[in-house]
């Protein structure tokens, strides 16, 4: 199974449903994985999928208990194997660790127990055959959530290329000798918490819909970081700045859009899906539909995506470009974040990432490029915004242009203007 | 002198102005209780805006700022006239959740709704809202959960407060995986879908009359 | 909005979590039913959808007291009404009376509290603004389960092409006379108890697929009656032979495919969108997904589907024949079923039922033209037939060519053949 | 005589050779209950390549009906002699619901197994269950539903049947939208996710040790 090949791969995720992790219920957890895992692998072999990444990504507890993570991740490694020898499924199994460092406040990023629990985790699935290592990390959050509800461009871009990048480095730095070390391939990052995070508030009209789509645009910064430490993709299924970072990098990419909605809802269904090497469901329940169980039934969704992606393909790269053009074009003029995210403007951005001097000018210009893009496209009619959401074009600009042009003045304002009880400056060298 | 200006400085968020004008107020002798009033009504204003859609998060909080600027005037004031929020909520994610916003835009809602509220964070343990809830006898506690492996927390911690006594505090959830049908499963006194129903949710549960008591 | 004039809508529909429908749960039923239609409404609003078909299929005991049924439709037609007020989405309600004919064993089929009760439902529907009346008829069934577990495709044909086209001549005359006196319009009817049973029970490896892909095309002379006693599409969503009476009377028809594997997993999930007019997820239940309600979910999946339907129809016909080959090209090598209902077969189908000289002949010739199609397929190596249904290509065959040339002949050896105690056979004018 | 004929012409579902074979050996002298076992034998034959996936439900059915076919003869031998299927199941589709083929199918499975069947049929009442479990005294009880809002009729039933004193009969449950979780819920003692497993699991709920008693 090559990713990034040209083919087009369904990428499975799923979880519990309501109930308890813990030493007592680990024989139920384990039981919903085994009836999660074979139906979902009985489907995909009936509907003769090409192959199939799953991914597991840890609640919690199972990072923090790496034997009741492990105990999963041999259950799921075990079934693919059975799939395999039985009905020639081919799969690649990837493990996404919780990033627990948070769970003590403020969080302690670089080293105790919970670090150490969650770098087991990593080591051990990777020996015992996870072929992909990711991870939703969360260095920068303390500050990001704050930024988000106040819609202060300055302090996203603070958390983001700063801390996000500094936190990464050391993270992805570690990751990356853990699967050299394994043999495996450390894949990449995403920036869930802080660009879904605002695209989910702005889908629930809660902030603007053009502040989310500029976050999005500099999260890519943050989470390039993860391929300059030496992964090598596909990068995971939430991170819908993959597409920028698959132009900078070339490497493959795990998206989701519609077939997510499962998960959350979006305002990019379709154009996330121009530039995808997996498609995912990015996390379904172990709930009962009428059709089956919710990960049986979105593996079968999947997998028929996947066969129309497939099939323009094979008619050549004229076909293929003509599918992409209609899932762009049926998302781009109704929402800025799916403008940003459309392959010619991913383009452009990842332009502006690399022409940069730093990171933290890369995220300036990042997002000042996403502001031009979105300015200019409602300027001449081709997306529409709301118009409560209008001046907000104004104001981004402005704030993004008051920015100061030196790295360590930027960083010397931002820790006057943020909260820095929420965070340890010294695990982010701001001390 | 005219308190609409103040009220037009809170609806705009202008955080020095608010807090010019409270001063002026005060100094000309206007009563603490209408100066509140007048603050109220530019957060009742904002927050129907809110409601609408018409406004976002971001003017909220800077409405609630220039409140907060004015408030830090007004309070001995109002204290030494023994005016002070008629409710006090109590507000955390449940143990194992380390989910924020949407416990944080509750909170926001709740203090723009006149609410006293007290935040105990993330991670919550049940010991911690029971001990919480002992201190500051809240008649809303409000739970938090994005997580369905923490949604079992949220009856544990319901569990507790009840069998500690202190079942006269309504309890109200909320988060990503919660459903009306999981409030009444686990005793739950009220759902709310988001942060914007959170407040009328909180109104009804405590019988208030005022569609908009802000401060 | 015009069904059939080039823009594919999403249609769709919901149903009840467990529970109970009687008096006592009858405002927990409408609080349910609110919540999914406001709901999904407002998902559809944001994703600003060109239009919706909402459909409302009724659960027994809203048949039986059609105060129960009206209640709920008064709901569903409200909603839709003030978000085409609030947000101008445009809608079209299509009421589906479950048949409730069989509660009695064996069924009272023309007459009886049953019968007047869902034709009263259709009525005061259609009175109160249900612009689309469908019914999942079962005139036929008390064979037709039988005959499909022991695959006897002589008793398929009796159940479907005598039984069920003389209930659906009686039942849509009356269907078609409330339209017509309501100014609404009697939609179409589906095969759904008979084929897609065939289907399902094919898709659990119960029964062969190539027998159930049989049974499919044979259902299309069932159901073809509906539009000959006056409705005029679009059919009702979980009819797949849709597409076959779409060539035969160009009305426009609802389908359903991968995004209706909340209902049932099934092997058509591209090929059913080539000749859609509405996109349908047939039905799910109000149950909580992390990205909301599934009929919220289900929803904007509908809509992102739709969208690219549409987009490359508006690329005009060549760039819609493309995208329609690639859903065509993705199933039909897998699966008989999926291979009768591409397009293509389903003209050379049509093309049989409309040269026979009855509805008996009708089906023997789609049947055997299905045949011909699959094992011309499986023998130029471009359709797969698991080994141990090769057989039974020639078992079907065989049985075909025994038929008789003669109706009534056929009808006498089948009144001996089958079990006459599950139906009364003067309510098919079989004394 | 050779009973592997016998066997044979069951597998294929040779129901004219079946009969003549069974005649053929009880003339022969042939133990009724060794005739028995070569029936036994080649429905456990079907069985086994029905739940390999091998062959499907009308090879099944053929074969159940060669089986019949050699009954009718059997029989009143085996009754004579005392030998009677060990065990009886009870199965319905319950209230509300009219769905067949699920039902029938099991019902098929179960007969195979050597279960006397008694089908109640579709939109059965609770009482209909307890009045023919009072009168069959069945080890195993099925019960079918298709609609999300005719499973309730299922705990219903369950709670009749425990009310009336039959709880020492084993209730097992399927359908499109039934669980394990709820199954566990409405106190069922086991859940069949489909035709070919509800074998497997009435065997486990009675204890059966055969792993293909077929008859
Ligand atoms: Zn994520
Ligand atoms: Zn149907
Ligand atoms: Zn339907």
């Amino acid at each position: 199974m090559v990713l990034g090949g040209g083919l087009v791969y369904p990428e499975l995720n799923f979880t519990l449903p309501t109930m308890f992790v813990n030493g007592s219920t680990m024989p139920d957890v384990a039981a919903q994985y085994r009836e999660m895992i074979t139906g979902a692998l009985k489907r995909a072999s009936e509907l003769e999928v090409p192959g199939l990444v799953v991914e597991f990504e840890t609640l919690p507890p199972m990072t923090e208990n790496p034997d009741w993570g492990m105990e999963i991740a041999q259950i799921l490694l075990d079934e693919l194997h059975e799939a395999s020898v039985k009905h020639g499924l081919k799969s690649v199994f990837r493990m996404t660790p919780n990033d627990t460092r948070e769970m003590v406040r403020p969080p302690v990023m670089r080293s105790g127990e919970l670090w150490d629990n969650m770098i087991e985790l990593f080591d051990r699935s990777a020996a015992a055959g996870a072929e992909l290592l990711s991870i939703e990390s969360v260095g920068g959050k303390e500050v990001n959530d704050e930024a988000l509800q106040s819609c202060d461009i300055g302090q996203v871009i603070f958390a983001l290329s700063v801390m996000g990048v500094r936190d990464m480095r050391f993270l992805w730095t570690h990751i990356a000798e853990i699967a050299e070390r394994n043999h495996v391939h450390a894949a990449g990052d995403t920036a869930c918490g802080f660009a879904n995070t605002a695209m989910v508030l702005a889908e629930q009209k809660l902030i603007p819909r053009v502040f989310a789509a500029v976050v999005r645009s500099v999260s890519a910064v943050r989470s390039l970081v993860a391929y300059e430490c030496g992964a090598v993709g596909p990068g995971k299924d939430c991170g819908y700045e993959n597409v920028i970072l698959k132009a900078i990098t070339g490497f493959p990419m795990a998206m989701e859009g519609k077939t997510a909605a499962c998960a959350h809802l979006s305002p990019v269904g379709n154009v996330a899906a121009a530039a995808c090497d997996t498609w995912s469901n990015e996390s379904v329940q172990n709930v009962k539909l009428l059709g089956g169980m919710a990960p049986t039934c979105y593996m079968e969704q999947l997998a028929y995506d996947v066969r129309l992606f497939n099939e323009a393909n094979a008619d050549g790269p004229e076909a293929a470009a003509m599918l992409k053009k209609w899932l762009v074009r049926s998302d781009i003029g109704l929402d800025p974040q799916a403008l940003i995210l459309a392959p010619a403007s991913a383009v452009k951005i990842a332009e502006s990432i690399v022409s940069a001097p730093n990171h933290y000018r890369a995220a300036v210009a990042a997002g000042m490029t996403a502001l031009n893009l979105i300015t200019d496209a409602y300027n001449d009619g081709s997306l529409k915004v709301a118009p409560r959401e209008v001046c907000w074009l104004d104001t981004i600009k402005e704030a993004l242009e008051e920015l100061p042009e030196d790295e360590s003045t930027f960083i010397a304002s931002m820790m006057d203007a943020v909260n820095t009880t929420t965070f340890r400056p010294q695990d982010y060298d701001l001390t | 002198m005219e308190l609409t200006q103040l009220t037009e400085a809170i609806k705009t968020g202008n955080r020095k102005a608010a807090g010019l004008l409270t001063q002026e107020a005060i100094d000309a002798g206007v009563e603490p209780k209408a100066i509140l009033n007048s603050l109220i009504e530019g957060m009742d204003d904002i927050g129907a805006r809110f409601q609408k859609n018409e406004v976002f998060v971001p003017e909220m909080l800077i409405a609630a700022r220039a409140m907060k600027e004015s408030m830090v005037i007004l309070e001995p004031l109002l204290v030494a006239a023994g005016i002070r929020p008629e409710f006090t909520a109590l507000i955390g994610t449940v143990q194992g959740d380390l989910h924020d916003i949407g416990k944080n835009l509750v909170a926001m809602m709740w203090k723009g709704a006149n609410f006293n509220v007290i935040d105990l964070g993330t991670n919550v343990p049940p010991e911690r809202f029971v001990a919480a809830a002992r201190e500051h006898n809240p008649q809303i506690i409000g739970l938090s959960a994005l997580l369905t492996t923490t949604m079992p927390s949220m009856k544990s911690t319901i569990d507790e407060l009840k069998a500690a006594g202190l079942s006269n505090a309504k309890i109200v959830i909320g988060g990503a995986p919660i459903t009306q049908a999981f409030a009444n499963q686990i005793g739950a006194d009220a759902f709310a879908p988001d942060a914007a129903s959170a407040v009328e949710v909180a109104r009804k549960l405590v019988g208030s009359q005022s569609t908009a008591v802000l401060a």
